[in-house]
């Protein structure tokens, strides 16, 4: 039941026009090798759900370079002026989402619920045209859940059934992205026999992951 | 004293021991630099930690460990790493004491604006707005005004990133409370007259009989 | 055979290599020692565990580790812990493939009723309200009747579990599946006949042309 | 910043009628030691939240046999009859919340959601009262969060910060109780320096914990 696969064969079961969240937070804690592969690849077309686009030829950088998103949906781009570039031209739409509110909305993907009632935004431009309920005299906003077509994670260190270690702040969105994609490609940087990983320290249980992509070399 | 150092100064006598604290990047992050002594914070970084500390020394930096600037950082004994969604659930959660940030402008209400100008920078609101409406207490530290033009003003015409009053303003001129009833000037700097901080406000001050200098070292 | 060995042991022939399955208490907990050979699958208990498996050897309890019910288990390599907000975040989330639960009655809507008789026996709902809405298959193993009495009817009359319709319904007599048209006879037991399905059955039951016998070993 | 506190002077901070979540999933993970010195110091009229009331003369149970409860708010009580016939006389209000609901309800409460969109029990007696919406077409729940005066959490580990670990299936609802009580009182089987536990191994943060109470002897 190894979820190994070869970094090529996994990343080509991405189709052009597809939805990816990719895990990382300025690029700490993202799936190198993926992202390279997907440029590699020639990928099209792509819907990005991520915190950010990292910095210009960093990591999801680089499929903005090539040209290869049409629609983000991120809390941050502020340090890749190229992001915002192509935003300006019209080449990329982008939703802007805070911070706290994007990784509830996945995590709603994920876990089956309905949306997120948050009071973050309420009355900002980041409520324009979304529905509002009242609980308790309090407003909040109904934000809706986000999923993906695949989820392309990073983590520190994998066993071959494909469930996860993290570390620090290489976390970030890297274990709610995971429950929230259709088909979960993972990136490691060792993969350990298992049974290595005690159960208390397993973060994402391996049978959400579909494949999982060793170091090369 | 610069005026940076000055602000940041005077914002760290507003910590207590304990607090649980979320300083923005720039000049926020200066305020970790001037704790009082004696006073012991827990530092959160929203990309995952608690317990944040400077890089001890150079040549320790881990890939997998930076500020939610993209910095490299440290840790403290007793700090604990989580993902994206904990890390806001502890900033929505009401569990985060304080928070500093900077502001492009607060107004009459205590409503501040600090993430996007339309059509010339739109960066993305970050975690920004989830710490506003979140953190039990707000402050803003900025400098008074930006190229002459007070900040301070009758009413916010950037958007806003809540609709929430912060707790506290605190620039190179004076500390101002934002309350029910409007802002009142609290304090003022070493060398600084209240006329002066009028004159350099565009909102209404509400200014009580005795208006002391900044206790700063 | 007895009667529930001869339904745990048809439950399991529905379970597909590298499911993820959670067993409810009682008679569902017995599908484990059924499963056929060569077919791995992982078993949650919804108290917070993925790879739960029996107790290997008496004495090597721990009063960390027990499933649903209370008693104590053993994990197997590759097992993961969670808490309760995750365990039901992979039920409400879809990413739970089979559920097995008992039933009080089942109707032709394939609505289950399984978790309080008014007045009688009011045990609270558990986890199987989340569990029979959120699983991708739902399979009630159930006794055919009660006392002489059917248990699979027109109309539910004990408060539903869910209004979802649920995937399977096996019996000591039948396999019945729940569809958009109706209850459709898919299976009888050894020595049962369709007629005798029927007659111990007070809802409709489609009956296709060829009704072939449970093939069980 | 020791939290280390005298378990009688913990649990002597908690009045006649407050509201409590305990920890545990049938008296696995519960506080045990926390909820004999509630029955020693003769506490009443409390409201708890907690899943299920163990059984009889077991951890909750025992808050239950010296009549100390005027409300529960829990997902199973089936293997309790004491509660059950307390409940039956009127003596304890009981509300009965389907778990994964119960699990996500308290994460609201911790996190600062206004609420919890669920499937979970639509269109059954669940949700009799309850407001729902519609969201793409699926109609959710609108579930309250939940929060408590004292959430009483029990660990595996904690270092003197109140740093926990958790181990294995007495996890279940500690996590998440400790985020949503105004003060949280936590009891470990060991405490270990600050600094011992490794931040990736930190599920709950000290930073939210106010007392600590040590094993006894």
């Amino acid at each position: 039941m190894s979820k190994v696969t070869a970094l090529a064969d996994a990343v080509a079961k991405i189709p052009d026009g597809a939805t990816l969240m990719i895990g990382g937070f300025m690029g700490v804690g993202s799936p190198h090798r993926v992202i390279d592969e997907l440029v590699r690849q020639g990928k099209r077309d792509l819907t990005i759900i991520a915190n950010d686009t990292a910095r210009k030829g960093v990591d999801i950088g680089k499929l903005i370079d090539a040209g290869a998103v049409k629609r983000l949906v991120a809390s941050h781009i502020g340090l890749n002026p190229e992001t915002q570039k192509q935003m300006i031209a019209g080449q990329i739409a982008v939703e802007l989402v805070p911070q706290g509110t994007l990784a509830e909305r996945i995590r709603a993907g994920g876990t089956g619920l309905g949306g997120v009632l948050t009071a973050t935004g309420v009355g900002t431009v980041v409520a324009d045209g979304k529905p509002t309920v009242e609980i308790d005299g309090a407003t909040f906003l109904v934000e809706k859940p986000l999923k993906a077509d695949f989820a392309l994670i990073a983590a520190w260190r994998a066993d071959y059934y494909g469930n996860l270690q993290y570390q620090l702040t290489a976390r970030n969105f890297n274990p709610a992205m995971a429950m929230a994609g259709a088909t979960v490609i993972a990136e490691a940087h060792e993969i350990v026999p298992v049974g290595m990983i005690p159960p208390d320290s397993v973060e994402t249980v391996g049978v959400i992951v579909d494949f999982l992509v060793a170091r090369e070399g | 004293m610069d005026e940076k150092t000055l602000i940041a100064k005077r914002v760290a006598l507003e910590l207590v021991d304990g607090n649980l604290v979320n300083l923005g990047i720039g000049l926020p992050t200066m305020v970790a630099t001037f704790l009082p002594a004696g006073i012991k914070v827990f530092f959160q970084s929203e990309n995952g930690l608690i317990g944040l500390q400077p890089l001890p020394e150079p040549g320790t930096a881990s890939e997998s460990l930076t500020d939610a600037g993209g910095s490299p950082v440290s840790f403290i004994p007793g700090a604990a790493a989580f993902d994206s969604v904990a890390s806001f659930g502890f900033i929505r959660g009401g569990h985060l004491d304080v928070t500093v940030l900077g502001g492009l402008q607060v107004d009459e209400g205590g409503q501040l604006a600090n993430w996007m100008v339309p059509g010339k920078m739109v960066p993305g609101m970050g975690g920004a707005m989830d710490l506003v409406t979140g953190a039990k207490k707000v402050i803003v530290a900025m400098t008074h005004t930006a190229k002459g033009a007070p900040k301070i003003l009758k009413k916010c015409d950037l958007p806003l990133t809540s609709v929430r009053r912060v707790s506290l303003i605190v620039t190179e001129m004076a500390v101002i409370e934002p309350t029910a009833e409007g802002l009142v000037l609290r304090e003022t700097a070493p060398g600084v007259t209240v006329a002066e901080v009028v004159a350099a406000t565009q909102a209404t001050l509400i200014i009580p009989d005795h208006v002391p200098e900044m206790a700063i070292a």
